[in-house]
C-alpha cells in the first residue's frame, strides 16, 4: 500500500530521471506544473456539473442530465455538460464595451487565475506531495497571493465602465478585505500551536495517534472547532460564495465585477472563482482537518492524495449544499457579521489557544471544559446581542395602515 | 559592482523617483503614491544591508522592514483618510487648490 | 542571480516610473502595485521570504486597494488628471541631485568595498524573527501597536461623514405630519 | 443563536436532495421531448385554415372575404382574392383565396381573426413547437401549410368544432331552405306565368329577395 500512496511521487522521479541531469529540476517542477495545471481545473469541470446537478436536487429539480456523447444515445446522466459549456464559451464573441479600459480589462482574469493556480501549489496534496513547499512561510505565501483576487476583482470592476460591475467589485473588495481579518486570525490559532507557517509541517503535526485510534486533527479540540466554523465562514466570504455572494449578485448586479466579461476571458474568471475556492478548502483542510491524513488508524492503508481530495470533494459539497439553503446577506448584515461577531470570536479564540497551550499537564476533562465554557459562553451572549439587530423587520407604512380608518371619517368634513 | 551596490543603486533610483514625483505631480494621491515609493526604497537598503552586511543573525534589517511596512499602512490609511476629507471640503484633490492658508 | 535581479530591477523601477508619469490615477495606482510585487520578489531575492510575503500581504493586498478606493472616491478614475506642477523643473533637479548624491556614494564609498563580495544566504527562520519581535523588539512592537490602533481610530474619525441623524428627521416629518 | 437556524435550513435541503431520489412525487418537471404534458382544450397558439373533405385547396372554407385581413391588429395576414368563383358548402358562388399567409413570426394569438370570421374557416391550432432555422421566412405559412382538416379541428377542440359544425349545419339548413323556397316560389311563379302569361311581370319580383339577402354582408 506505500507504493500506492507514493505512486505520483515515484512516477515523477521516473520521468525525471529520463532527461539530461541539467534538465531534470526543471522537468522536475514542469512535471509538478502539468500536474496541477491539470488536476485542478479537471476537478473545475466536474463541479460546475455536481453544483447545478445538486442544486436542482435541492430546489427539487433534476437538473441537467442530457448533454452525453455527441451523436450518440448515451447521456452520462448530464456529465458531458462541462465539455459543452466549456465549447461554448471558448466559442462565444469576445465583447470588450467602447469604453473599457481595454489593457486593465484584458489583465483582470489573468490576474485572477495565475494566483489562484499559485496558491493551489502550495497545499500538502499527499505524503511528500507538495508542489511548492515553503518550509519558512507556506501559509504567509497563501494569504499573500490571495491578495491579488482583491486586485483582480477591482481591475475587472473599474476598467468595464460599468455601474454594476463598479458597484460589484467595491462589494466584492470591501467583503473580501473585512473577512481577511477573521480568516488570518482563525488560522492563527492553528500557527500558533503548531509553532510553523509550514502547511507541510501542520499537517504532519496533524498525523500523530491519539487515544489509540485517531489521529489528532485539529478540528477535534475546542479552540481547532471553534477556529474551523470561523474559518470555514470566513472561507465562504472570501471564495464569494453564498450566502456572502454580493460582488456577483445576480439578481441585483447582472454579474457584478464580470458584467462585461464574456467568452474565453468570462470562462477565466468561472475557473479562478473555483479554484480560489478549491485552494481555500485545502488550506482549511489542512489546517483543521488533518490534510491528507485519514481520520481513523485504522483506515491508515488508504491512500494519503485520495484523503485530501476526498475531503476536498466534501468541501466541494458543502459548499454547494450551503449555496443551495441559504438566502443572500444584506451589504450591512455582512459586515456586522464580520466586524461585530467574527472579530471578536477570532480574538476570544486566540486567547483559547494559549489556554490551552499552557494547559497541556491538566485533567484532559478540566481542560476540554475551561476551553469550551470560555468559547460556547462569549458566543452565545455574542449571537444573542447580534440577533437581537435581527428581528423581523417592520415597515413604516405597513405598521402605519391601521390607523387609516381613524383619518377616514375626517374626511367628509372637509367640504364643511 | 557587488551586489549590495547594485540593490542600493535600485533602491536609490526608486527613491529619486518616488521623490520627483512628490514634488511634482498635482493629485494629492500621487504624492502619498510618491511617499510610499521613497518608504519602498528604504526598505529595500535595509534588506540589502541586512542580507550583505556583516552580522545577518543579528535580524536588524528586517525588524526594520517590518516595522516600517506596518508604519506605512499606518500612513497610508491616515493620509488617505485626510485625502478624503479634504476631497470632501474642497471638492478636489489637487494640491494646489489647497492654499487657504497661504499668505 | 544577476538575469533575474536585472529583470526585477528593470521592472520594479519602470513600473515605478510609470506610476509617477502616467496620467491616468487608477493606472497610476496599478502601476504602483506592480513596483511593489517587482520590491516583494527582490525581497525574496535577498532570501528575505518572510519580509516579501509581508510586503506583498499589506501592500498589495491593502495599500493598493487603499489608494484604488481613495482615487476613486476622489473621483480620480473619471478623467486623467494634469500631469505637472510648476515646479516641474526645480523638482526633477531636486530628485536628479539625490539621485546624483547617493549613486556618487554607493559607487564611491569605501566602506561598501570593504565588506566582502559574496556571503553566503543568511537563514531567515519565522521563529528567530518572532523571538525578536517578542524579546528585543517588544517595546517597538507595542508602540506599532499602539500606533496602528491611534490610526485607524484617526482615519475612521477623519473620513467619517457628519451625521445627520436620517432616522430622527424621518421620525419627525412623521408626527408632523400626523399631527394636524 | 446564530447557526440553528443554519443547520435547520441544511436539514430541510438535505431532505430535498434525498427526496427527489426515494419520492418522485417531489420532482415536478416534466423532461419535454419525451414525456409532454397533455394539452388542455383551452390550448391556443396561431390560427390554421379548417377545410372539409379530403382536398384541402378544393375544401377550403375561407371565402377570402378579406375581414380577417383588416382586423389583424399585428397586419399579419396577407390575402388574395381568386379571380373566379366556386361554390362553397352552402351551394353559394364564391371567391376563394389565390394566396393566403399569415406570418407567424408577427401574429400575436389574439384570436381577433377567429372571432370575425363569418364563414367558420380560420381556427386556433395547438402546434407550438414551431422553431426554425429560417429567421425571415420560416414562419411565413402559406394556404396550403394552413389547411388543416375538420377532423383536425374536431381531435384539438372538440366542443368548439360540435359548435362550429352546428352553426355551419344551421346555415347550410337555412340556405337549403331558401333555395328550396326559391325553388317553389319559381315553381309557382312559372305555375303563375304558366296560368296567367299576360299579367306574369309584376309577379316576377319574389326573385329579388336573393341578391338582397347577399346584400346585407357586403358593406363592411
Amino acid at each position: 500500500m506505500a507504493s500506492l500512496d507514493q505512486i505520483f511521487v515515484t512516477l515523477k522521479e521516473q520521468l525525471v530521471q529520463l532527461f539530461p541531469a541539467v534538465l531534470q529540476p526543471y522537468v522536475g517542477v514542469l512535471l509538478s506544473i502539468v500536474a496541477i495545471m491539470a488536476v485542478f481545473p479537471g476537478i473545475f469541470a466536474l463541479t460546475t456539473v455536481v453544483e447545478r446537478k445538486l442544486l436542482a436536487r435541492f430546489q427539487n429539480r433534476p437538473g441537467p442530465n442530457r448533454v452525453g456523447i455527441p451523436l450518440t444515445k448515451i447521456r452520462l446522466a448530464g456529465f458531458g455538460q462541462f465539455a459543452a459549456d466549456g465549447i461554448k464559451s471558448l466559442t462565444k464573441e469576445d465583447i470588450i464595451p467602447r469604453n473599457a479600459d481595454r489593457k486593465v480589462h484584458f489583465i483582470a482574469p489573468f490576474v485572477l487565475v495565475v494566483p489562484a493556480f499559485l496558491a493551489l501549489s502550495v497545499l500538502p496534496i499527499g505524503r511528500n506531495m507538495t508542489a511548492l513547499d515553503f518550509p519558512e512561510t507556506g501559509l504567509l505565501f497563501f494569504f499573500a497571493i490571495g491578495a491579488a483576487t482583491e486586485l483582480s476583482v477591482f481591475m475587472a470592476g473599474w476598467s468595464s465602465r460599468n455601474k454594476y460591475s463598479l458597484l460589484g467589485a467595491m462589494r466584492g473588495i470591501a467583503q473580501m478585505l473585512s473577512y481577511e481579518i477573521p480568516l488570518i486570525l482563525s488560522s492563527l490559532t492553528v500557527v500558533m500551536m503548531v509553532g510553523s507557517l509550514s502547511l507541510v509541517t501542520i499537517v504532519e503535526r496533524q498525523t500523530s495517534v491519539q487515544w489509540g485510534f485517531f489521529h489528532s486533527w485539529h478540528v477535534f479540540t475546542p479552540w481547532g472547532f471553534a477556529g474551523f466554523l470561523l474559518f470555514l465562514t470566513a472561507a465562504c466570504a472570501e471564495a464569494n460564495r453564498t450566502p456572502f455572494d454580493l460582488p456577483e449578485a445576480e439578481s441585483e448586479l447582472v454579474a457584478g465585477y464580470f458584467t462585461e466579461y464574456s467568452g474565453f476571458k468570462f470562462a477565466l474568471f468561472f475557473l479562478g472563482e473555483y479554484l480560489g475556492m478549491f485552494a481555500i478548502s485545502g488550506v482549511a483542510i489542512s489546517l483543521f482537518l488533518g490534510g491528507w491524513s485519514a481520520p481513523f488508524t485504522f483506515l491508515d492503508w488508504v491512500p494519503s492524495w485520495l484523503w485530501f481530495f476526498g475531503k476536498l470533494f466534501a468541501f466541494i459539497l458543502f459548499f454547494i449544499w450551503l449555496r443551495g439553503t441559504l438566502p443572500r446577506l444584506r451589504v450591512d448584515q455582512l459586515m456586522n457579521l464580520a466586524w461585530k461577531f467574527m472579530l471578536p470570536m477570532c480574538l476570544l479564540n486566540l486567547l483559547v489557544v494559549g489556554v490551552w497551550h499552557f494547559t497541556a499537564e491538566w485533567n484532559e476533562l478540566l481542560r476540554w471544559s475551561l476551553a469550551t465554557v470560555l468559547l460556547a459562553g462569549p458566543y452565545w451572549l455574542f449571537s444573542r446581542s447580534f440577533e437581537a439587530r435581527f428581528k423581523p423587520r417592520t415597515y413604516r407604512y405597513a405598521a402605519d395602515s391601521p390607523a387609516a380608518p381613524v383619518v377616514a371619517p375626517v374626511a367628509p368634513q372637509v367640504p364643511i | 559592482m557587488t551586489p549590495l551596490a547594485a540593490y542600493l543603486l535600485v533602491s536609490a533610483l526608486l527613491f529619486a523617483i518616488g521623490f520627483a514625483g512628490a514634488l511634482t505631480r498635482r493629485n494629492s494621491i500621487l504624492v502619498l503614491v510618491g511617499v510610499e515609493l521613497m518608504l519602498n526604497a528604504a526598505n529595500l537598503n535595509f534588506l540589502a544591508f541586512w542580507r550583505y552586511g556583516p552580522n545577518p543573525e543579528a535580524l536588524t534589517g528586517v525588524m526594520f522592514v517590518l516595522f516600517a511596512i506596518a508604519v506605512a499602512a499606518a500612513e497610508a490609511a491616515v493620509g488617505l483618510a485626510l485625502i478624503i476629507a479634504i476631497y470632501r471640503h474642497y471638492c478636489s484633490s489637487n494640491v494646489e487648490d489647497v492654499a487657504t492658508m497661504k499668505g | 542571480m544577476n538575469f533575474i535581479f536585472a529583470i526585477l530591477a528593470g521592472l520594479t523601477v519602470g513600473a515605478a516610473f510609470a506610476a509617477m508619469t502616467l496620467r491616468n490615477l487608477v493606472h497610476c495606482a496599478l502601476c504602483l502595485t506592480v513596483s511593489l510585487i517587482g520590491l516583494a520578489l527582490l525581497y525574496l531575492q535577498l532570501g528575505a521570504e518572510f519580509a516579501g510575503f509581508v510586503q506583498v500581504l499589506v501592500y498589495v493586498g491593502a495599500v493598493a486597494i487603499l489608494i484604488l478606493f481613495a482615487v476613486l472616491l476622489t473621483r480620480g478614475g473619471e478623467a486623467p488628471v494634469g500631469r505637472i506642477t510648476n515646479s516641474l523643473g526645480a523638482g526633477l533637479l531636486v530628485a536628479a541631485a539625490v539621485f546624483g548624491v547617493l549613486a556618487w556614494a554607493i559607487i564611491g564609498s569605501s566602506a561598501l568595498k570593504a565588506l566582502p563580495k559574496e556571503t553566503p544566504q543568511p537563514a531567515l527562520l519565522v521563529k528567530a524573527v518572532g523571538d525578536k519581535l517578542m524579546g528585543e523588539f517588544v517595546l517597538p512592537l507595542q508602540g506599532i501597536a499602539l500606533l496602528l490602533t491611534a490610526a485607524l481610530l484617526g482615519a475612521v474619525v477623519i473620513a467619517m461623514r457628519e451625521k445627520s441623524s436620517p432616522a430622527g428627521v424621518a421620525v419627525d416629518s412623521r408626527s408632523a405630519t400626523r399631527n394636524p | 443563536m446564530i447557526g440553528i437556524g443554519i443547520v435547520k435550513g441544511l436539514v430541510q435541503t438535505a431532505k430535498n436532495l434525498i427526496g427527489t431520489y426515494t419520492d418522485k412525487e417531489r420532482l415536478v418537471t416534466i423532461e419535454y421531448p419525451e414525456e409532454r404534458q397533455p394539452l388542455t382544450e383551452a390550448t391556443r397558439q396561431f390560427p390554421f385554415l379548417v377545410y372539409d373533405g379530403d382536398d384541402p385547396m378544393k375544401g377550403l372554407r375561407c371565402t377570402a372575404c378579406q375581414i380577417c385581413e383588416k382586423e389583424c391588429p399585428p397586419k399579419c395576414i396577407y390575402i388574395v382574392k381568386s379571380k373566379d368563383k366556386r361554390v362553397d358548402y352552402k351551394g353559394q358562388n364564391q371567391f376563394y383565396p389565390a394566396i393566403y399567409d399569415i406570418d407567424y413570426s408577427v401574429c400575436m394569438s389574439c384570436q381577433i381573426c377567429v372571432e370575425v370570421c363569418p364563414f367558420e374557416s380560420i381556427k386556433m391550432d395547438t402546434a407550438f413547437e414551431l422553431s426554425t432555422a429560417d429567421r425571415f421566412g420560416g414562419l411565413l405559412v402559406n394556404k396550403h401549410q394552413l389547411a388543416k382538416s375538420n377532423t383536425h379541428y374536431h381531435q384539438i377542440h372538440p366542443t368548439e368544432a360540435a359548435a362550429s359544425d352546428e352553426a355551419m349545419n344551421l346555415e347550410r339548413a337555412k340556405a337549403a331552405a331558401k333555395a328550396k323556397a326559391d325553388v317553389e316560389a319559381k315553381a309557382k311563379a312559372a305555375a303563375a306565368k304558366a296560368a296567367a302569361t299576360p299579367t306574369a311581370s309584376p309577379e316576377a319580383s319574389p326573385e329579388l329577395p336573393k341578391p338582397a339577402a347577399a346584400l346585407p354582408k357586403m358593406p363592411m
